[in-house]
């Protein structure tokens, strides 16, 4: 059976929308009034795609559901398989987070994870996208869970505030993605990554429409992964949003979003002098990201806002590698990947820790800085685990963070980007300054007189979560070589493709 | 390279001990807690004692520890790998035994304060993080305890953090390492870039490997330039590494208000270990040093300058640990000029005797502020010499190292720096001199205020409740003390003996050697002159602090009317002395304090960078205005500008 | 069939048109209603200029990307109509001016 | 012409199924009229009255959803049409898609969406 052979392929996919549609059954029928176990069925869900993601990572690369004589939308391939694995990880360390968060929030509703397995979806439908159309309805999925997500507290101002706005911006991009890539559909005749590929190293009429739209298709990435000058939704949608959900975004939406970048350059924009037109513009849109995301989160005094504006720099590093890899550098790839995992375990670590101590009432003067004096003593687990992530965070050895950077940066290198690499550096050395300054909120401020901590937090889920995110930028740090090792084999099956 | 394993040991003990005593220290006996700090960092001196003999044993080959396969960065690999040469074991010994008994001291020394476990857990992890510099193979290993002494200074200088001032210091440390931390990492990537790794030792291969250094890169991303032109901007950038972390000019300033933590703490970490990290990294990369000589004059001119210029400070300080910080500059100074001139191993030399006497110094001091109950101010001091005799000894001994008196350990270090340095210029051995005839005097001025004379302090019972050191104090000050007379036999001249000095031939294989050229006329000339200026030195802070105070004589002069005939001649050398050379350096001291350090330095570098990058920030937020429009706009504007300058 | 008696790139310029104008309105109109309606013509601008390219290469795929980008747009139409209406809710105003209330 | 029987056999039959049902339904059903039902239909709108009123937001639900289903059924035409061609995956690919859409159907009705108090 052709059908279920394609089906096997992307059993992560499956299992996930079938996870998420009896979710929303078992939701409907209320059956069960205890609302966590639509978080532990949703874990079991992500965990058995992960386990059918880390399996497909061996399996020869398959093009899939190609109508006759047409290219494959989909293609199944270790790449798309390890992206997936990381955004799967991703998505379950955020679902831990959350059922604390929605019991103090009251926001209760089943609805809540299965659009989070729905948005996971997306993102893999972008990771294993054979063609730009298939891309833009993957980044669609995604999205639009997002926005929901974004706007669940209905009666919150600040959020419904947030999912507003990241829906109009959101649309509005998606106005100028789809633009251009109707751009690059009518200047080469094709969506299809390799056939772009091939159309773009033959003399194609009307360039400057090619330009336009590889410009345009860019600009709407660059909105999702909220890099400079496309970022001034982020920081108030990421303050507005669930912090969970904020946290699911910050990694997942840009891991998503990137993952299908690279397979973009990689392999719809290699070797051609016309797509070779867009590096410098990626270029200056990494150097801007890395700089004013930097110079921003300095300035910040709500810690959540702060964490936003760091993401936002975080995909300016991320860039450096993108720009590295369009340029030739074929480990970009890897570092790309590699970094986007350090990324995903880092900053949902630091959500988790912000779930943990935001006060059910306290609204945003529970996320400023000084909300957190003293609470290393308080509660010395936590204080460790959050030192780990600003560390990882400032991009300091022995953890995930480091090597991240270490690999762009040398990708970077080899590919003769110095320049960048130098505002990658500065960047990361202004950026100590702010991480470092929660943790000396943690330890070196007055401990006022103890109290019992700000939430009820005896959530086995909460500490599980937090335990994984920390695991998870350790074992990068001290164990790199595994995972760049397998980024790398990832990579290969891209040109195989 | 031999396996050995338990090298692992060293830096893992301490941050054990530094991880139990974070996580349970709270809740554990104060006893308890002594025993796990105490007994982690003694085990890690017994691996170091045991990986020195094994390496002896085996003709002096280097030991290696991998770990796990850690790196692999585009072709090459980096192994999480310790690596124990000569080089390593002379620092490591220091490191573990100085630090042994620092925590011993300290045992004393914070006994009454209610964070005792914090500090503890503190000092281990320092311990550890400086045994990962000092092990570590590769720029990334070393750059882990790099990150991890600066974060441990940083928690510890900001320890009694309930004191604004006191967390300012530890601020003011963070910025100026964190531009340190920035040429590091230049210079890593640099290398990086030229070479293609970051072990040292396939480091050194393909720096031997390099032909002709003038020759143009053809290839790579360096092409254009040749490989002297970016060896020496690697070094350059690795220099500002250094000049944060050993507090050289211009990024020294974190290092005298970093005094505000607990006195062990600016004995181990702000005068024996972590500020001769830089010197010990450019030791470690000497080789390349070696093949960019424009670099080494930069190094040798700042080190020359920063040994004058903080000896000049140190004459017009009163806090008895302010002295000490400036003392600790200068002599890094030192340091840094003997890389300058290539003479690797004077400056290791130098290193270890500092770390011997210093500490001592430091934890004289600390015993003194503690017998005084808190009292810094040498002003309101004087004495003491009757009052707490051991700490009186051990404290002139090593005074006397300090100046350079023979045949004490820092005469024969500070002389070998100072030979090299005017072997290679004569105006940077000038510059040396100078440095070592004010830091003969500042001492002695130092010395004699402290302990000679009647105590000064204000309260007048203070003599009859002194604070006196116990044994736990006492002890580690006189080993220390021993240690500063004997150290000096660790590199006898060869004029002495005729043959190399024990540490020329241990740290050659690493180091390489290289002698003196001057005569042995020349040299035995050169040492008289040597001890000639330290005793100048102390002669002069004799004659005017001889009796405890600053003499008033030339004031009582003035004051009884016009010459007096007989006493005329005397007191001209006096108030020529007076309003020369002491008001000059004086000023010299204080316009440096008062306004070089402050408005320069924390103005401008400090202030002005961190002014710059909020100000920044600040501007930036002005597009975030909340208004969904604003955003839109924006987004069409970057757009527009975009694909315009992409079609066009 | 008889030869397109428009040429192609009169739609093209229609399109971009349609683009423009949407673009406009989303910066201008203050009803977020509108905003969003606005949004969508810039989507349907697109759906134009994928039907003229279609025609342009004789491909049928570029009619298919129309369908499902209509899909998408009505699946996103939903959400938003839902998310002003909670704002409306919250807030009973649906200006986005007034929508300030996180900022810096 | 052949062609064109068929079609008209085609309009024959939808011609009957609908006077079928309009029997049916005049026969059948139950008759209550008042004067609300006399009035003409226009989908639930009073057909007079000022020109700008507010409109229930029980009516943008139910459009919403009916956007929604409705495009989804787009898909269907340009499937039937080159049905034979695509085979069995084609027809389980749109099996699928018709399978979940009917899952969020009953998800809508059981949230009461449908309900229009």
């Amino acid at each position: 059976m052709q059908y279920l052979n394609a089906l096997t392929a992307i059993l992560p996919v499956v299992v996930l929308l079938g996870t998420a549609v009896i979710l929303l059954m078992l939701e409907v029928f209320s059956l069960g009034k205890d609302r966590i176990w639509a978080a532990n069925f949703s874990l079991v869900g992500l965990a058995v795609a992960f386990y059918f993601a880390m399996k497909g990572l061996g399996a020869e690369p398959q093009a899939l559901f190609a109508g006759p004589g047409k290219s494959a939308p989909i293609i199944a391939d270790a790449f798309g398989n390890l992206a997936a694995a990381v955004m799967l990880a991703g998505a379950f360390v955020a679902v831990l987070l959350s059922p604390e968060y929605i019991k103090n929030a009251r926001c209760s509703s089943g609805e809540y994870y299965a659009l989070i397995l729905f948005s996971v979806v997306g993102m893999i439908v972008m990771a294993m996208a054979g063609d730009l159309i298939t891309f833009f309805l993957g980044l669609e999925v995604m999205s639009i869970g997002v926005y929901v997500l974004t706007g669940i507290r209905r009666n919150d101002l600040r959020a419904s505030e947030a999912a507003l706005k990241y829906l109009l911006m959101g649309a509005f991009a998606t106005g100028f993605l789809l633009m251009g890539i109707a751009f690059i559909y009518g200047a080469t005749g094709t969506v299809a990554l390799p056939e772009l590929a091939r159309q773009m190293v033959a003399p194609v009429g009307g360039a400057p429409i090619l330009v336009t739209g590889l410009v345009l298709l860019l600009v709407g990435v660059a909105f999702k992964v909220a890099a400079v000058p496309f970022h001034l939704w982020a920081p108030d949608v990421y303050e507005g949003a669930p912090t969970p959900i904020t946290g699911f975004m910050a990694v997942g939406v840009k891991a998503a979003a990137f993952v299908a970048l690279v397979r973009i350059v990689a392999v719809g924009f290699a070797n051609s002098e016309e797509s070779a037109v867009v590096i410098p513009f990626i270029s200056v849109i990494a150097y801007l990201t890395i700089i004013v995301g930097n110079l921003l989160a300095i300035v910040q005094r709500n810690v959540k806002r702060m964490l936003a504006y760091s993401s936002v720099s975080h995909a300016g590093y991320a860039l450096i590698g993108v720009v590295a890899l369009a340029r030739g550098e074929e480990s970009a790839g890897a570092a790309v990947l590699f970094y986007l995992t350090a990324y995903t375990f880092m900053t949902l670590g630091a959500f988790g820790v912000l779930v943990f101590l935001e006060r059910k009432e306290g609204g945003a003067e529970s996320e400023r800085f000084g909300a957190f004096a003293g609470m290393g003593y308080r509660h010395p687990a936590l204080g460790v685990a959050m030192s780990v992530f600003m560390v990882a965070l400032a991009g300091m050895p022995p953890t995930g963070g480091f090597f991240g950077k270490l690999y762009i940066f040398s990708s970077a290198i080899n590919a003769g980007e110095m320049g960048l690499v130098f505002a990658g550096i500065l960047g990361s050395i202004i950026s100590v300054y702010y991480y470092l300054r929660v943790i000396v909120s943690f330890y070196m401020v007055d401990v006022p007189d103890a109290g019992p901590l700000p939430t009820a937090t005896r959530s086995r889920h909460l500490t599980a979560g937090l335990i994984i995110a920390t695991a998870g930028v350790l074992t990068l740090g001290i164990f790199p070589n595994q995972w760049i090792e397998l980024g790398k084999l990832a990579f290969k099956s891209l040109q195989l493709g | 390279m031999i396996k050995f394993s338990s090298l692992a040991y060293i830096p893992l003990l301490p941050l054990i001990g530094a991880f139990v005593l974070g996580l349970w220290g709270k809740k554990m006996e104060r006893s308890s807690a002594t025993i796990v700090a105490l007994s982690t960092v003694l085990g890690s001196f017994a691996i170091t004692v045991i990986a020195t003999y094994t390496m002896v044993k085996n003709n002096g080959t280097p030991l290696q520890a991998v770990l796990w396969e850690w790196i692999y960065v585009g072709r090459y690999r980096v192994d999480l790998a310790l690596g124990f040469d000569q080089l390593t074991a002379a620092l490591m010994l220091v490191v573990t035994g100085v630090g042994f008994l620092i925590h011993v001291y300290s045992t004393g020394y914070m006994e009454e304060d209610p964070s005792y476990w914090r500090f503890f857990c503190y000092l281990n992890l320092f311990v550890a993080a400086m045994s990962m510099l000092v092990l570590g193979q590769s720029l990334p290993v070393l750059f882990i305890g790099w990150e991890g002494v600066g974060l441990a200074s940083y928690l510890l200088i900001g320890f009694w953090y309930s004191d604004t001032e006191k967390a300012d210091a530890g601020r003011k440390a963070f910025i100026t390492n964190r531009i340190g931390d920035f040429g590091f990492l230049i210079g890593t990537f640099i290398v990086l870039g030229l070479f293609g790794t970051m072990d040292f030792t396939q480091l050194r291969q393909a720096v031997a490997a390099v032909g002709p250094t003038d020759a143009m890169l053809t290839t790579g991303i360096f092409a254009g330039f040749s490989v002297k032109a970016v060896v020496t901007a690697a070094c350059i950038a690795f220099f500002i590494g250094v000049t944060g972390k050993s507090a050289q000019i211009p990024l020294y300033v974190w290092l005298p208000d970093a005094m505000a933590g607990p006195t062990p703490v600016s004995a181990l970490i702000h005068a024996a270990t972590m500020v001769t990290a830089g010197v010990y990294l450019m030791c470690r990369l000497g080789f390349l040093f070696t093949i960019a000589p424009d670099a080494l004059v930069v190094v040798a001119v700042v080190g020359g300058l920063t040994a004058v210029f903080a000896a000049t400070i140190g004459v017009a300080q009163n806090d008895i640990k302010k002295v000490l910080a400036y003392s600790t500059v200068s002599q890094l100074g030192y340091m840094v000029l003997a890389v300058g001139v290539g003479a690797y191993t004077a400056a290791f030399f130098h290193l270890i005797t500092h770390a011997f006497f210093k500490a001592c110094l430091f934890l004289g001091s600390g015993a003194i502020i503690h017998a005084l109950h808190g009292e810094q101010d040498i002003r309101r001091m004087g004495g003491l010499r009757k009052h707490i005799p051991i700490t009186h000894a051990t404290f002139l001994v090593s005074t006397l190292a300090l100046a350079g008196i023979v045949p004490l350990s820092g005469f024969f270090s500070k002389d070998l720096v100072l030979a090299f340095a005017s072997e290679r210029s004569a105006s940077l051995g000038i510059l040396g001199s100078v440095g070592a005839f004010l830091t003969a005097f500042y001492m002695s001025r130092l010395y004699f205020m402290t302990f000679f004379g009647e105590l000064r302090h204000p309260d007048p019972h203070m003599k009859d409740h002194l604070h006196k050191p116990g044994l736990s104090m006492e002890i580690p000050l006189i080993i220390l003390a021993a240690l500063a007379v004997v150290g000096g036999a660790l590199n006898l001249p060869h004029v002495f003996t005729h043959t190399d000095g024990f540490l020329d031939r241990f740290l050659g294989p690493v180091l390489g050697t290289k002698v003196l050229s001057m005569t042995a006329t020349a040299e035995y000339f050169f040492m008289a002159k040597s001890v000639g200026i330290a005793v100048a030195g102390i002669v002069l802070g004799y004659v005017l602090y001889g009796r405890g105070v600053p003499t008033k004589a030339a004031e009582s002069f003035v004051e009884s009317g016009p010459v007096h005939g007989v006493l005329y001649n005397k007191w001209f050398v006096d108030e020529l002395y007076q309003n020369t050379i002491i008001r000059f350096t004086r000023f010299l001291g204080s316009l440096a304090a008062m306004v070089i350090d402050p408005w320069i330095i924390d103005g401008i570098l400090v202030k002005l960078s961190s002014g710059l990058v909020s100000g920044s920030g600040r501007l930036l937020r002005k597009p975030q205005t909340g208004n969904v429009q604003s955003y839109a706009a924006v987004f069409v504007l970057a757009v527009a500008i975009i694909t315009g300058w992409a079609v066009w | 069939m008889a030869e397109p008696t428009v040429p192609i790139v009169w739609y093209l310029i229609l399109s971009v048109a349609l683009f423009s104008i949407g673009g406009l309105g989303v910066l201008v109109r203050r009803n977020a209603i509108v905003v969003f309606m606005c949004v969508e013509l810039m989507l349907n601008a697109a759906n134009l200029a994928f039907i003229s390219f279609a025609r342009l290469h004789g491909d049928m795929s570029g009619h298919i990307y129309v369908f499902l980008v209509m899909a998408v747009a009505a699946a996103e139409v939903s959400v938003g109509l839902a998310i002003i209406i909670a704002v409306f809710r919250t807030r009973s105003t649906i200006n986005v001016d007034e929508l300030t209330d996180m900022s810096g | 012409m052949a062609n064109y029987g068929t079609i008209f056999v085609l309009f024959l039959i939808a011609a009957m199924i609908a006077l079928i049902l309009w029997t049916l339904a005049s026969v059948l059903g139950p008759k209550a009229p008042n004067p609300r039902k006399e009035r003409p239909f226009e989908c639930g709108n009073p057909p007079l009255g000022p020109v700008v009123r507010r409109v229930s937001v029980k009516f943008y639900i139910v459009a919403l959803l009916f956007i929604v289903f409705d495009i989804e059924t787009v898909f269907l035409y340009p499937w039937a049409v080159i049905f034979s061609e695509l085979g069995w995956l084609g027809f389980w690919t749109m099996v699928t898609f018709v399978a979940i859409l009917g899952l969020g159907l009953v998800y809508v009705w059981k949230k009461g969406a449908l309900d229009w108090a």
